[in-house]
């Protein structure tokens, strides 16, 4: 009963987008029953991100509770939590700092404060890629050393100063041939692409053979222990 | 500027140097930026699905007639069992519609759109007549691509022939990757951009309608 | 007779879905089935049988050769090296769930390295961000030193908790590194923008790095920070070398077997075209 | 400690200060270059320039908050192109954090400066959740996943939408995005349905999807901040991106010059160990 109806239900759930696939939704029963499972999903997905804030809720509760080492930050996130969400389940009609349009608590503190720190949490990664290309990236073998070389090409050649620099060398140094050109031509749209294309085909096999298993319910890591 | 905008640009200011301020090292700034941010993220999301779902594909089209919504409104409720570890396996039932589904979805989509067509992309003819250059790429890509499937099979020792092969493979995937590599440093920097440009152009000028 | 029962459903439930019911408002084509999906049928069909059949062979316990992965090599290597020393070895299965399944990979990996750590007493490090991990460690780096016959030289806090968010995770790893300089720091899992960080402050320790992940954004950064990297999914085949795990070995081998197809059709699609007359044979693979 | 060592063992800091100054330094001395375009983000471009006016083009918002240096002035640059070609634009976004409000401000701003009104020549449609299944599900019918738009108007009272029931009716859906989404845009959307698109996409995800541009499943590419600023430039619509490139470029000498120092160091002062020991 604990696995067997998840299992099934996994399983009519991607067996319907299956067979739709192959037919024309517009004449069958199936494409009625296609539509509304999709709106279905959407639906209950919605849900998995409240099961999120719920979780973080519960930790930072019980550091709060017990008082654990540092909980006065705890407790400002649970105090995010509360002054984010209320007011925007309040309606709009109330009062406009109500409700998510512009000029609401929602939207002010999303702007003004969500949005520049997340904006900085990736900002820093910057420094870190300095310093790690001086004291971390090295030419320890043939395999990085065309790494970095490749890089450091690709490098100069998306900045318009590295990429007159390469129609410079280009010019003097190889006759006239367009550098920044064969960068995109053989390295990009070669080379890489070619790659690319390799771990695509790849990762796609990966997602369809993981997909396969979990719509026949051989796969059920996900389904957690209980 | 007036002065709620003088304010708002201080508000994101802080919070911009609290985060950089780890760069230095971790502190109390840093930790309590961070734990407003995880709040307000979290407070956003209630927000959101509050409106998008609940309201406007819940709420709204029951009372307008469609009551059976209400089987997926009892799913995603199920979901919650999740938190309590007696009951939790019910919370499976949801889980496994949701999965099931983008399964269904992907095994077709991934062998119907990407398969497939990667794959007739890759048959070029070698050596057309539409000049060298043409022709050098075509055999580039077709090299890579073939290469870069063996050097990812591992179903056979890489000797002889597919040793080879794979050899050949590893130097394009270096290649490919080094650009990755490039690209990657250049988004972050331009992330790195994006803040300055926002202290620069909107904090700093604040400073001289402030005294 | 469950078996009849449950492919009588089957075609029944497909007869229910696809029959004419006429309540077409615009029809795109006259069809009720996609003649013009027939290749992706196809691709369907052979590609569900491939992976079902590897992996009922692989329950069934047949013999299912795997090469084994370089990397493997690079990373017995390196604790070789720390036992020479005399020094640690410090291993992260990554900063994700364990319900990812570069984790579950990672975890996998760890058991062989336990099991070289606990046959020499090397000593080993494991710190995780989530306790799910932390459990899943334990038991494995436990069930290794007991089958080196080692119980005695197990402890607990092998596998460590570590809490916090990404980065202050991060910083605890670091300092950890810096103040015990392993000999050797194994990473195999899911890394994200933590992998700079991690790859740098081991280097400044002195360490032998080996990594594993399967993002492809970390990838070029671990290749040139670690001296061995496993790339994508060389992470997965390590593990189901390893591990021997019927469900990860059947997928590998079904995949493998799509991989021949997928080359073997691509060389003759490609012999074709250069011939002149592979328009036809192109088309096959048309997706619409 | 010889001089390699020490110049190996370099605090982190001073790196960081290094960086941050070459972002700093063009602020104050602007340098101005010329910007090329990569036939990418120009197939790219005259796609959506060859569309007929009033066109219907779906633009997404498929980036969080953390990306939006590198994807806002695509997104802000292929509005300005779009409205002053009088396309009909739809957005929407799979970006649970973020993604309506900044799909909201940002097409309203533009809107205003070409007197477009909402609902007619522009809808917002928000956010749902588990974007496999929106994708997918827009094919069958928009109105079926978004019931109401971002704001709460229901579709039927939008005459713009009662035109656009399905992907039939878009003629082209531009991708602005920081993640797989395109991925998914392609094999589930383009694959399945036809529907043309080009994507504008963070430099991280670039080099995977010139694959799909090879295999004409994407028109054409714009790929990170230079990406945004060859769409400014092609669409007559310059702003923060063109601007960025010029501290763009001295930090990519920066790290380029980290690298090469770095590991003359680390060689060098193998190099003169290898010397004592002999």
């Amino acid at each position: 009963m604990r696995t067997i109806v998840p299992v099934i239900v996994a399983f009519l759930a991607g067996f319907v987008m299956i067979v739709s696939f192959f037919f024309n939704p517009e004449r069958t029963l199936l494409g009625r029953i296609e539509s509304e499972v999709l709106v279905w999903v959407t639906i209950v997905g919605g849900f998995t991100l409240l099961l999120g804030v719920v979780s973080i809720t519960r930790v930072n509760w019980q550091a709060v509770r017990t008082m654990k080492e540092g909980w006065g930050y705890n407790l400002l996130t649970l105090l995010s939590i509360f002054v984010m969400a209320i007011p925007a389940m309040l309606p709009a009609s109330w009062s406009q700092l109500f409700g998510d349009a512009e000029g609401s608590i929602y939207d002010w503190l999303f702007f003004h404060v969500d949005y520049p720190m997340m904006a900085t949490m990736f900002a820093m990664l910057a420094f870190y890629i300095a310093s790690a290309a001086y004291r971390a990236f090295r030419a320890r073998n043939p395999e990085s050393t065309l790494l970095l070389v490749t890089a450091t090409l690709v490098m100069l050649w998306r900045i318009p100063m590295g990429e007159a620099f390469l129609i410079q060398v280009g010019d003097t140094l190889l006759f006239g041939y367009n550098l920044p050109e064969s960068i995109n031509t053989y390295i990009m749209n070669g080379a890489n692409l070619a790659v690319q294309r390799g771990i695509l085909i790849g990762a796609a096999l990966g997602a369809a053979s993981m997909s396969l298993r979990i719509m026949l319910g051989i796969e059920r890591t996900y389904m957690g222990k209980g | 500027m007036s002065s709620v905008e003088i304010i708002q640009i201080w508000v994101a200011a802080f919070f911009t140097l609290a985060i950089f301020s780890f760069l230095y090292k971790d502190n109390p700034f840093y930790k309590l930026a961070e734990h407003i941010f995880a709040g307000l993220s979290a407070g956003y999301y209630v927000g959101l699905i509050w409106k998008a779902v609940i309201i406007q594909q819940l709420w709204d089209p029951m009372l307008a007639g469609s009551w059976w919504l209400v089987i997926p409104g009892i799913l995603g409720v199920l979901m919650f069992a999740r938190l309590w570890p007696r009951i939790s396996w019910v919370s499976r039932i949801a889980l496994a519609f949701v999965m099931g589904n983008t399964a269904g979805i992907f095994l077709i989509t991934q062998l119907h759109g990407i398969v497939l067509p990667q794959m007739q992309a890759t048959m070029l003819a070698l050596g057309g007549t539409a000049g060298f250059a043409s022709a050098l790429l075509a055999i580039i890509v077709v090299v890579g691509v073939i290469s870069t499937l063996i050097y990812f099979y591992f179903s056979k020792e890489h000797t002889g022939v597919l040793g080879v092969t794979a050899r050949v493979g590893i130097w394009f995937i270096m290649v490919s990757f080094g650009a990755h590599f490039g690209y990657t440093v250049m988004a972050r920097i331009s992330l790195l951009i994006g803040r300055v440009y926002f202290l620069a152009d909107l904090w700093l000028p604040s400073f001289s309608q402030l005294f | 007779m469950l078996r009849h029962l449950r492919i009588r459903f089957l075609l029944t439930l497909l007869l229910t879905l696809v029959a004419d019911y006429q309540f077409a408002v615009a029809q795109t084509s006259d069809d009720i089935f996609r003649v013009d999906r027939i290749n992706a049928l196809i691709t369907f069909v052979l590609f569900s049988i491939a992976i079902l059949l590897y992996i009922k062979w692989a329950k069934e316990g047949k013999p299912l050769f795997i090469r084994k992965i370089a990397g493997l090599d690079a990373v017995e290597e390196a604790v070789g090296r720390a036992t020479e020393m005399g020094k640690s070895v410090l291993f992260i299965p990554g900063i994700q769930e364990i319900d990812d399944i570069e984790t579950i990979a990672g975890i996998s990996i760890l058991g062989r390295v336990a099991k070289i750590t606990a046959q020499y007493d090397t000593p080993l490090v494991v710190p995780v961000r989530y306790p799910m991990v932390l459990a899943a460690g334990q038991e494995v780096v436990e069930q290794a030193y007991i089958e080196m016959g080692k119980r005695d030289s197990y402890n607990r806090d092998i596998v460590r908790y570590v809490a916090g968010e990404q980065f202050a995770f991060t910083a605890t790893v670091n300092g950890m590194m810096m103040r015990d300089r392993p000999a050797a720091n194994i990473y195999m899992g899911a890394f994200f923008a933590e992998s700079l960080l991690l790859a740098e402050t081991g280097n400044a320790a002195g360490s032998i790095q080996i990594a594993g992940t399967a993002r492809p954004e970390q990838l070029p950064f671990f290749i040139a920070a670690c001296d061995y990297t496993l790339m994508g999914e060389e992470l997965y085949a390590a593990s189901a070398y390893l591990s021997h795990e019927p469900l990860m070995l059947g997928g590998l081998k079904g995949q493998d077997l799509m991989k021949v197809l997928i080359i073997v059709s691509i060389i003759i699609g490609i012999v074709l075209m250069t011939l002149g007359f592979g328009d036809a044979f192109r088309n096959l693979f048309e997706a619409v | 400690m010889n001089f390699w060592d020490k110049l190996g063992a370099l605090d982190r800091r001073w790196i960081y200060l290094l960086v941050a100054l070459s972002v700093i330094f063009p602020l104050i001395v602007p340098m101005s270059f010329k910007i090329s375009i990569t036939p990418e983000a120009r197939q790219l471009f005259e796609a959506v320039d060859a569309l007929p006016d009033s066109s219907v083009v779906m633009l997404t918002f498929d980036y969080y908050p953390s990306t939006v240096a590198e994807t806002e002035p695509m997104a802000t640059a292929a509005l300005h192109h779009l409205f002053r070609k009088d396309c009909k634009v739809v957005t929407m976004t799979t970006i649970p954090l973020g993604g309506p409000s900044m799909a909201e401000r940002v097409t309203r701003t533009i809107a205003r400066e070409y007197n477009k009104d909402y609902g007619v020549d522009f809808v917002n449609l928000g956010y749902k959740a588990n974007w496999v299944a929106v994708l997918k599900g827009m094919g069958n019918s928009i109105e079926a996943i978004y019931p109401a738009d971002n704001s709460g108007a229901p579709l039927s009272e939008l005459p713009l939408m009662a035109t656009v029931k399905n992907y039939d009716d878009v003629s082209f859906i531009f991708v602005v995005a920081d993640n797989d989404i395109v991925q998914n845009w392609v094999s589930i959307v383009n694959a399945q349905y036809g529907t043309p698109m080009g994507a504008g996409v963070t430099a991280v995800g670039a080099p995977k999807y010139y694959a799909f541009v090879g295999s004409g499943q994407l028109t054409g590419l714009l790929g990170g901040m230079k990406g945004a600023a060859e769409y400014e430039l092609l669409a007559d619509a310059r702003g923060l991106a063109e601007k960025g490139m010029g501290m763009q470029s001295l930090a990519h000498l920066v790290i380029i010059l980290m690298v090469i120092v770095g590991n003359i160091a680390f060689f060098a002062g193998r190099w003169s160990q290898k010397g004592k020991v002999r």
